[in-house]
């Protein structure tokens, strides 16, 4: 099953440049349907990266980023062939992981 | 003589608003002449736009305005379109229940070939859209057709829109009286003014491309299509050509014909004929 | 894996629930009690802040002091209120943590950032604006908080009637 | 070509209510002609929104028991459904004006 998180990660020298992608409503809990009701808040609080068993990046999220959010940082210390785990939780308890090779 | 500030107002509701609007054009000749009509629709709007280039008009509103050009290019490192590429893809290899997949219903297995799209059928006397085609593709496999409006359309022609990415349009007339008359019911519902806003395809993406009305930045008519299906975040999801051409309708307070009805299709035509030569650029993000 | 079409809530409705809303309905709370600084747990606290005083405050319990060394990159207009993309650099050293606030936004913290050594000071995403803002970046660095601040106009996209 | 569009619109809107309070009758004959105006409209491809909105406003008026406003909003579906038939009409040569060539 495809998951969730889409990641691009490629390395120039000894800075690696991560992107991802992840499919996810994000609700903010303040939106009508088209019924009227309030559709609850679903988004995505934690969003971790980890490589070479140490964190790289942390993000901690509100009901303000996007639908299907996107973030993008670098980082140095890694090689090629290096992997990434990716994973984050959402507020509903639901969560996702995905591993990349660097390019 | 540009009716800007009228455009503006152009949504009180009240249909009293009466355009008096100076338009380029002699009065039509009654003999349909697509090549030429394609040359003049194309010069107009490369006059009108001297420094926008010419394969930029494909990139709709992104070729009026510079600042939101950069915000798109931004998005499109990742765009928003990316997982239904991904389903496209997938679904597009995934076999019918019989067996067979999209790939032999199309010319070349369907890959690269969404430039030659629409093309009129001599055989059937019609316009033959992407859309129509996938979806009798499915019917001659047993399967169910997709609505046209809906995400799984989007995610195939998304795929075969990637496929046929920077090639020039080619959209061939063969010379068949049918195939004018077609030609010509599509321009004739590119003018025609509908709806209560009385507002024609031409109302916004001739006279006033690269202007607002209201919060939108309004495209060229050049190459509109070009990007299609494309993710718009307004909807925050991705939006077929009929679902484009449904929802344009109801905002000028039309009540929106049947996805893929003749004057749909025909507009599709000749649309994209006037767009020949400039490049594919689909799936596409929009605002 | 075909996406699944649910109820489709139209962006403008987004915009204006966002606007008019006056009442809070965030999610359920997680149980664990929410410390002050930024820390590796969830600062739920910081988030559900209204303001953007009281959510710095909240999440690093000390006060900013604008500099030319943080760089926020945000669009003059926002093509669609729902998905500004926004980017933040800094050549300020020792940097741990970088954080986002949309102040007319129902809550003021958007995304928080813990930047761990190595990695880069930059961060680039998408935020949402419920309409036209001020946006604030704060770098915390060394211990110390530095912010830019840029307006953004936003406008309701879509076409009524 | 210059249209008198809106000045048949604005005559057609302006059609003074009955004096009398509105019944049943007066609803069914003005609801009546607004249906036919508006197939009408439909026949030739070029109905408008609203007109479908103020007739089911009508109905809804008159299940109501309020005959004057289902009277009234009859009435105003019926100019709607025939400014749209009078659009129509005239854009069959209007739109050559615009035509780029």
């Amino acid at each position: 099953m495809a998951s969730s998180i889409r990641v691009r990660a490629t390395s120039s020298g000894d800075i690696t440049e991560v992107q991802a992608l992840i499919q996810h409503p994000m609700d903010t809990g303040l939106v009508k349907d088209s019924k009227g009701e309030l559709i609850p808040a679903h988004f995505i609080q934690q969003l971790r990266f980890e490589c070479n068993g140490k964190d790289v990046f942390v993000a901690d999220w509100g009901t303000a980023v996007s639908k299907d959010p996107y973030v993008k940082f670098s980082f140095k210390g890694a090689k090629k062939g290096d992997e990434i785990k990716i994973s984050w939780t959402d507020n509903k308890g639901g969560s996702d992981t995905t591993t990349a090779k660097i390019a | 003589m540009k009716a800007r500030s009228v455009l503006l107002l152009g949504s009180l509701g009240a249909a009293l608003i009466a355009f008096a609007l100076a338009s380029p054009g002699v009065i039509a000749a009654d003999m349909v002449d697509p090549v030429a009509d394609a040359k003049a629709f194309q010069n107009f709007f490369f006059q009108k736009f001297p420094n926008v280039k010419h394969e930029d008009f494909v990139n709709g509103p992104y070729s009026m305005n510079e600042d939101m050009k950069r915000q798109w290019q931004e998005k499109e490192e990742f765009p928003p379109y990316e997982f239904a590429l991904e389903a496209g893809k997938e679904m597009f290899s995934t076999p019918f229940k019989n067996g067979k997949t999209y790939a032999d219903c199309f010319p070349n297995g369907g890959i690269g070939i969404r430039q030659n799209y629409p093309y009129f059928d001599t055989g059937e006397g019609k316009v033959i859209t992407l859309e129509l085609a996938l979806n009798r593709c499915r019917e001659a496999n047993g399967e169910a057709p997709y609505s046209y409006v809906k995400d799984e359309m989007a995610s195939l022609t998304a795929y075969m829109a990637y496929t046929s990415r920077g090639k020039p349009m080619e959209i061939k007339i063969p010379d068949d009286p049918r195939a004018l008359a077609a030609f010509e019911n599509g321009k004739r519902y590119f003018y025609t003014r509908r709806g209560q806003m009385n507002f024609s395809c031409a109302s916004c993406h001739v006279q006033s491309p690269g202007e607002r009305i209201r919060a939108e930045t309004l495209a060229p008519a050049l190459g509109i299509l070009n990007a299609m299906p494309i993710y718009r975040s307004e909807w925050s999801g991705m939006g077929t050509t009929s679902r484009r051409f449904v929802t344009c309708n109801s905002q000028t307070r039309a009540v929106p014909l049947e996805p893929q009805s003749d004057e749909y299709r025909d507009v599709e035509y000749f649309l994209s004929y006037v767009a020949n030569g400039l490049p594919i650029s689909g799936p596409g993000a929009r605002p | 894996m075909t996406t699944t079409t649910r109820p489709h809530p139209t962006r403008r409705l987004i915009l204006q629930g966002a606007a008019s809303v006056a009442l809070l309905g965030l999610g359920n709370l997680p149980l664990a009690p929410a410390r002050a600084a930024a820390n590796d747990k969830y600062p739920e606290e910081a988030f559900r802040q209204k303001s953007e005083a009281d959510a710095i405050k909240s999440l690093y319990g000390k006060t900013a002091e604008p500099s030319d060394k943080v760089k926020l990159d945000a669009p003059e207009i926002a093509e669609n209120g729902g998905v500004v993309p926004i980017s933040v650099t800094t050549t300020l050293d020792k940097v741990t943590s970088i954080s986002l606030f949309v102040a007319e936004n129902p809550n003021a913290l958007a995304a928080s950032y813990r930047i761990p050594d190595g990695t880069i000071p930059a961060v680039a995403n998408r935020l949402k604006m419920a309409r036209t803002t001020k946006l604030t970046a704060i770098v915390e660095a060394d211990g110390k908080l530095y912010s830019a601040t840029k307006e953004v106009k936003v406008t309701v996209g879509g076409c009524g009637g | 070509m210059k249209r008198s569009l809106s000045l048949a619109m604005l005559l057609a809107l302006s059609l003074a209510p009955s004096a009398r309070a509105a019944n049943e009758a007066d609803y069914k004959a003005a609801y009546a002609a607004a249906e036919a105006a508006s197939k009408e409209a439909a026949g030739m491809r070029n109905q408008w929104t609203v007109t479908a909105s103020a007739l089911a406003a009508a109905k809804k008026a008159a299940d109501g028991g309020d005959f004057d406003r289902a009277v009234a909003a009859a009435r105003e579906a019926e100019a709607l459904a025939k400014a749209s038939i009078f659009q129509a009409v005239s854009e069959k040569e209007a739109w050559k004006a615009m035509e780029i060539r």
